[in-house]
């Protein structure tokens, strides 16, 4: 029966990821931002809790949480800081890979650097991209071009790259980035946000791609990155809505204490309208996310389709909030003695990175009308 | 747990409802609104049926009993069957035999003799209605403001007054009315009454011709030096004393709308759902397959989803939180706040979608004429805001 | 130099404009929407005056008036009622056809039954429609289909239609519609609003088309429908303006003297704030149909363009400014004592009647691309 | 005469300016932002060039000289060159010398002497700046709520408190300050004073960091025991003795906003502009030409070129309004208001349209920070909005 108390298991989950989010994360959210990278004992903390590797299966030492707990857990993570969460080293966005395919023998030779060394693997999906070309060249392949910037690229030891060569054939492809002298990293100019999550573009010149490297092919690949992707897109979802609860508890905090024109400037319903509609758009979007967890937790058909939608909702809502926070704290919603306007750039910053929010909106709206339309560009 | 999967018992009312909607009331929607009134025959049709819009009708209470041992479930079981009765016709839903609005204040307020003197009367011979009636010319919505006198007298009250837009409220057999005892009390001195079609001094003085939900009767009503006994007083005389502030009519009021407006969210839902139906149907069977026209139905028909979807869930929330007995205020606004301005939004996208052939004899428009009042009765918009952002600020003792 | 201040002469116009929309015509609006007529009367008076001939040439007995002109003109009417004004009879839509060809040997011929016998023409834009087809038949014609609904239809007696047959000819037909006994007028059933606009759907028979009806072909017809389409869609956005600025004044007013909570209800930010945005929109949307008049007086190439972008924004505008207006009115906007809930009706019908308005956003935006796109469907 | 048309001379000006922008400034833009300022040599020569922020540079009080039998224009020819300037960099463009916010107080409340002695500083020898210091850590932009203290002595004023988010306060060769000589006259006690650099008690405690605009110094002052002699009370005592209530210093910075918000508001619409050229430019290059991009891209940027036209002419009209000398503060708010939330949506748009790539090395991001807080400074949003209310509300002797 429609419910929304989370189990026991859940809460207590949350309750630990909750504290730690308020008493060890944001207070060194700044000091990340700075440096660019989230200090090792921060990371070694998250890690010895498991919340490195809620999607990671238990083969791999992880927890392989169900989708409707890993949201909340990332929620109550992020609502310390985005950028520090998504600093956060590990297989990251390749995690689904590892739980689709626990005992993969390619994946298994890798498994001590992994899980001892602590090395990181990113996640490069060339859906969309047409700056990178995969040819086939007698059942090996050679990837050329730049890739989009990627989250963890700066220093993962390895990549997983999803996509479909030349000839249309889909492809999943590992790649040791240290094996591949092709293979260049290029650090850029990141100023907008999530600067500590290790941003870089993948820059393949000739990058020789032999058999043994393939994870999947054709049909099986097609239906691993159909699987690998909405978890993925849905995960970082979560986040943006555990940084919309940050934002708009911090918002109002803020105008309750503010005062203005000789009173709390809660009173003005300038202000606390915004709140009300903040408080709305965070709990939507909350909803969404936890209704497409499910679905995918019940392997529905529709899932697909509510992970889109949850994620497009989650970019809108995230931008929408946290702008208000900025906007709600006034001048000083501009200026770095305050969270909130670290907030805005790490918002945008994600929402920049994990999809185009048009794009996900028609791609749902085709699915809704139920056909392909238009010139086909996948 | 988390879930948003209907229960068998809950998904069985979902089809009773959507059946009986789909088949008894759409059919007649456009000609209701061209009549501007609900055929008496098809009342008493439905009425024999055993079709009510009780909040606790389509199973809740028997459902409750049943499943005793499990969590209450009515709430939740009344935004399920509304959106599916509204999405059939927001006007006859609102035109459906029943306590109506009326009902959740007895319910919640009213002596068990009261409960059942007044609910005990919607039986299956003829068709009945409850009415309720809070909103004044000068005072709007504000239910703190009410300018209608009760003055007591020996055995009972005398009201004056007046009141307007009141839902059924000139065929109401009783109507619920909120007075004042003395102005200078506020909110303490708010009281209840239940005041019956026939009482003396009590007559319809108006129905108004409205934008939309015009097979819905809206009325205005007067009391002029109308008597109403003691007995009538919901809750009876007792209820108003304990301590010296609540229960006053201003709590009932309140205590009202945290119960109705998760019920007329779902209405505004049913209402977007039914003009995105018929819309995505029509661009699946009609619009233009290439160019622009795809990705643009593509959009507004996803937002449009989307927006629906949202409402819903909001509304669910704020349904389950009262069945299992928590202050649901905050959820109640935002399912209404929400639920009222994205249904005109949708039947709005819907329009577009349609362009100009919309104009003649589509439902969408009707959908578009009913919704917008969604957004205004039982709290305008404003309102909600203002509730939602009450709740907001508690921890931080404002009071916005 | 950038200046916003009426000549003297339109400063004239719009005062007398102004008083009858006040005095004349919003008394009269409901009544008119109840017999869905604009009564003769009314009629005879704005005729009097030329509020009827704006656009019309001066050979036919008209103002033919620059269009920042007239689209001050018919913002002072319109302020009065807008479904008043869009009941008018006369040239309607058509006008721009007459004032392009003031000396047409074919429209000649009607001319005693225009000017004096002040009979209707409607105008049938037909881009867009897939329902109804133009057949050549060794020139001559073939109409079939059902037209969408057009303005003054039910009671015009001739018909301007514009379109291309199917070999792709653009044309404009003249067609007298007590002449063709295979047109019918299907009146249908309208509730939304404008209900004294005479809105009916054409319904095309087998409709003959002798080539003496052709008023326009090929090239010319395409360089007349060019010149017709962006002048009549700019009219319609200043009728909307009109419209805006009659729903903020009485809102405006209306929230000044309400009292709720113990105050006058525009003391509330919740209501005062909408005011402003409701203000800031008339204002912008009125600039953009002046600056858009200015360009197609001066026969710019870029007054296509700018067109587009003022009847989009009118339309977006006039349904928030409207749904506001009803907002603020409350439980009142919505019942038929005031005039607010037949504004918001009137309005939406307004935006259905002329064009969607993300049709017009996009194709705005071609244009500014530089670049058709996608598969063209004109 | 409606037009939208530039006179010849207002086209020069553009021109000048936008070559300026464009050869001058965009070529450091992104650099400046990485370095937090401006470098020291580029100053000096801009200077040199005799480029400054004034609201009357850019020809301004010239061209009024010139064409005195025609219409004022410095305030139309302020915005149009502001927009340009902005184009190039608005970080930049707000760390150009000259008096830049401080002037306008100064025009239009100084005495002659005073105009004389703080406007005549800005020559070529070397750059310098003014500054104008209205907001307090406590009060924000409330300019009725200011908090620092002049305390009238022998000979001048003894300024205590302290002033938050003051552009170029550091560097500022003097700084406009309001403050209060008795907080219980409320606005009637406000005055303005012109305070110089290296007076005593006067100093910038923190240059603050922020989200945008790196390049440009936001400076926080504090007056400790601060003498200002009488010659530098704004205006001198004259002018605030002038009936009972105004001219005080609270009118001096209602004033001041009237002409420096359209300057504000041109400067937004340049940052919209500069992401929108910016990113059209990449469409018609580099976007793809199939499918549902190109509608994407159309509809978006669409919209944004509206945008910014719209704010545009509300800012055309508020400084034709200041030319022609009459009342603009709706205007001028409206135009603030609008362009400074519609500059954030358009840099917006441009990202959504830039997708990942935009996060890297691109203008666009950059502009998206600075502009953010073009929606709060010269007043909030929610202020520009009250503003306008109490215009429109005015009529009918409502002060809301």
């Amino acid at each position: 029966m429609t419910s929304f108390l989370p189990t026991d298991e859940e809460k207590e989950f949350i309750q630990v990821a909750k504290s730690i989010a308020i008493e060890k994360i944001r207070p060194v959210a700044r000091e990340i931002e700075k440096n660019q990278v989230v200090d090792a004992f921060l990371v070694s903390e998250l890690d010895e809790l498991g919340f490195l590797a809620l999607e990671t299966p238990e083969n791999w030492e992880g927890l392989e949480l169900p989708m409707i707990t890993q949201v909340q857990i990332l929620q109550a993570l992020s609502y310390g800081d985005l950028g520090a969460i998504q600093g956060l080293p590990g297989l990251g966005d390749a995690s689904t890979l590892f739980r689709l395919y626990p005992n993969h023998p390619l994946l298994s030779t890798y498994r001590d650097d992994i899980i001892h060394a602590k090395k990181s693997v990113a996640l490069l999906d060339l859906t969309g991209n047409t700056h990178v070309t995969i040819e086939n060249n007698n059942d090996s392949w050679v990837i050329n071009g730049i890739s989009q910037p990627v989250r963890l690229a700066s220093f993962a030891d390895y990549l997983v790259v999803m996509g479909e060569d030349s000839d249309g054939l889909p492809l999943v492809i590992w790649v040791e980035v240290s094996e591949q002298q092709n293979l260049k990293i290029e650090f850029g100019d990141y100023r907008l946000g999530l600067l500590a999550s290790g941003m870089g573009k993948y820059v393949f010149e000739n990058v020789f791609v032999s058999e043994e490297l393939i994870l999947a092919r054709n049909e099986e690949a097609l239906r691993l990155i159909g699987k690998i992707r909405p978890r993925v897109q849905l995960l970082q979802a979560a986040k943006e809505v555990g940084l919309m609860e940050a934002a708009l508890d911090y918002a109002t905090e803020y105008t309750a204490g503010r005062k203005a024109f000789g009173q709390e400037i809660a009173k003005f319903q300038g202000v606390s309208f915004r709140i009300a509609d903040m408080a709305m758009e965070t709990r939507i979007a909350n909803h969404l996310v936890w209704q497409a967890a499910l679905e995918l937790d019940e392997e529905k058909e529709s899932a697909g389709g509510s992970v889109l939608r949850a994620l497009y909702r989650a970019h809108r809502s995230v931008r929408y909030v946290t702008d208000s926070a900025v906007q709600l704290l006034g001048g000083h919603g501009y200026v770095q003695e305050y969270p909130v306007e670290k907030w805005m750039r790490d918002a945008q910053a994600q929402v920049s990175l994990y999809g185009r929010e048009r794009e996900l909106l028609i791609a749902r709206g085709e699915q809704l009308i139920g056909e392909p339309i238009g010139v086909k560009n996948k | 747990m988390i879930t948003y999967e209907l229960t068998e018992q809950q998904k069985q009312i979902k089809e009773l409802t959507h059946w009986f909607a789909e088949n008894e009331i759409r059919p007649i929607s456009l000609e209701a609104d061209r009549l501007g009134k609900v055929p008496d025959e098809w009342l008493d049709k439905v009425n024999k049926m055993g079709i009510q819009l009780n909040t606790s009708s389509f199973g809740g209470d028997d459902a409750d009993k049943k499943s005793s041992k499990n969590e209450r479930q009515g709430n939740r079981l009344g935004v399920i069957a509304t959106e599916e009765i509204a999405w059939g016709d927001p006007a006859i839903a609102l035109s459906l035999p029943g306590a109506g609005l009326g009902g959740p204040p007895i319910q919640s307020s009213g002596t068990p003799e009261q409960k059942q003197r007044f609910l005990s009367i919607f039986t299956k011979d003829k068709p009945r209605w409850g009415a309720y009636a809070l909103t004044e010319p000068e005072a709007g919505s504000d239910a703190s403001g009410v300018q209608t006198t009760a003055q007591k007298v020996d055995g009972g009250y005398i009201l004056n007054g007046q009141k307007i837009f009141i839902t059924n409220g000139g065929r109401a057999s009783w109507v619920v009315v909120f007075a004042t005892i003395d102005k200078s009390l506020g909110r303490a001195g708010q009281r209840a009454f239940v005041v019956e079609k026939g009482t003396k001094g009590f007559s319809c003085t108006k129905l108004v011709k409205k934008m939309g939900l015009r097979a819905n009767e809206t009325a205005e009503l007067l009391f002029e030096d109308c008597f109403v006994p003691d007995e009538n007083l919901l809750g009876g005389e007792e209820f108003y004393k304990t301590a010296a502030s609540k229960p006053s009519g201003f709590q009932v009021a309140m205590k009202t709308f945290d119960s109705t407006r998760p019920i007329v969210a779902a209405m505004a839902i049913g209402i977007a759902r039914a003009a995105y139906e018929y819309t995505i149907d029509l661009v699946r069977k009609e619009y233009p397959k290439v160019g622009q026209f795809p990705t643009i139905a593509s959009e507004l028909l996803a937002e449009a989803e989307q927006d629906i979807a949202a409402a819903r869930y909001l509304t669910w929330e704020a349904a389950w939180k009262a069945d299992i007995g928590v202050a649901n205020a905050k959820e109640a606004a935002m399912s209404k706040a929400y639920a009222g301005q994205m249904a005109l939004d949708v039947c709005v996208k819907c329009l577009e979608i349609l362009g100009p052939i919309g104009l003649d004899g589509h439902l969408v428009e009707k959908l578009y004429r009913d919704v917008k009042v969604f957004d205004i009765f039982e709290g305008t918009n404003q309102i909600q805001h203002l509730v939602i952002a009450r709740r907001q600020y508690a921890p931080y003792n404002v009071r916005v």
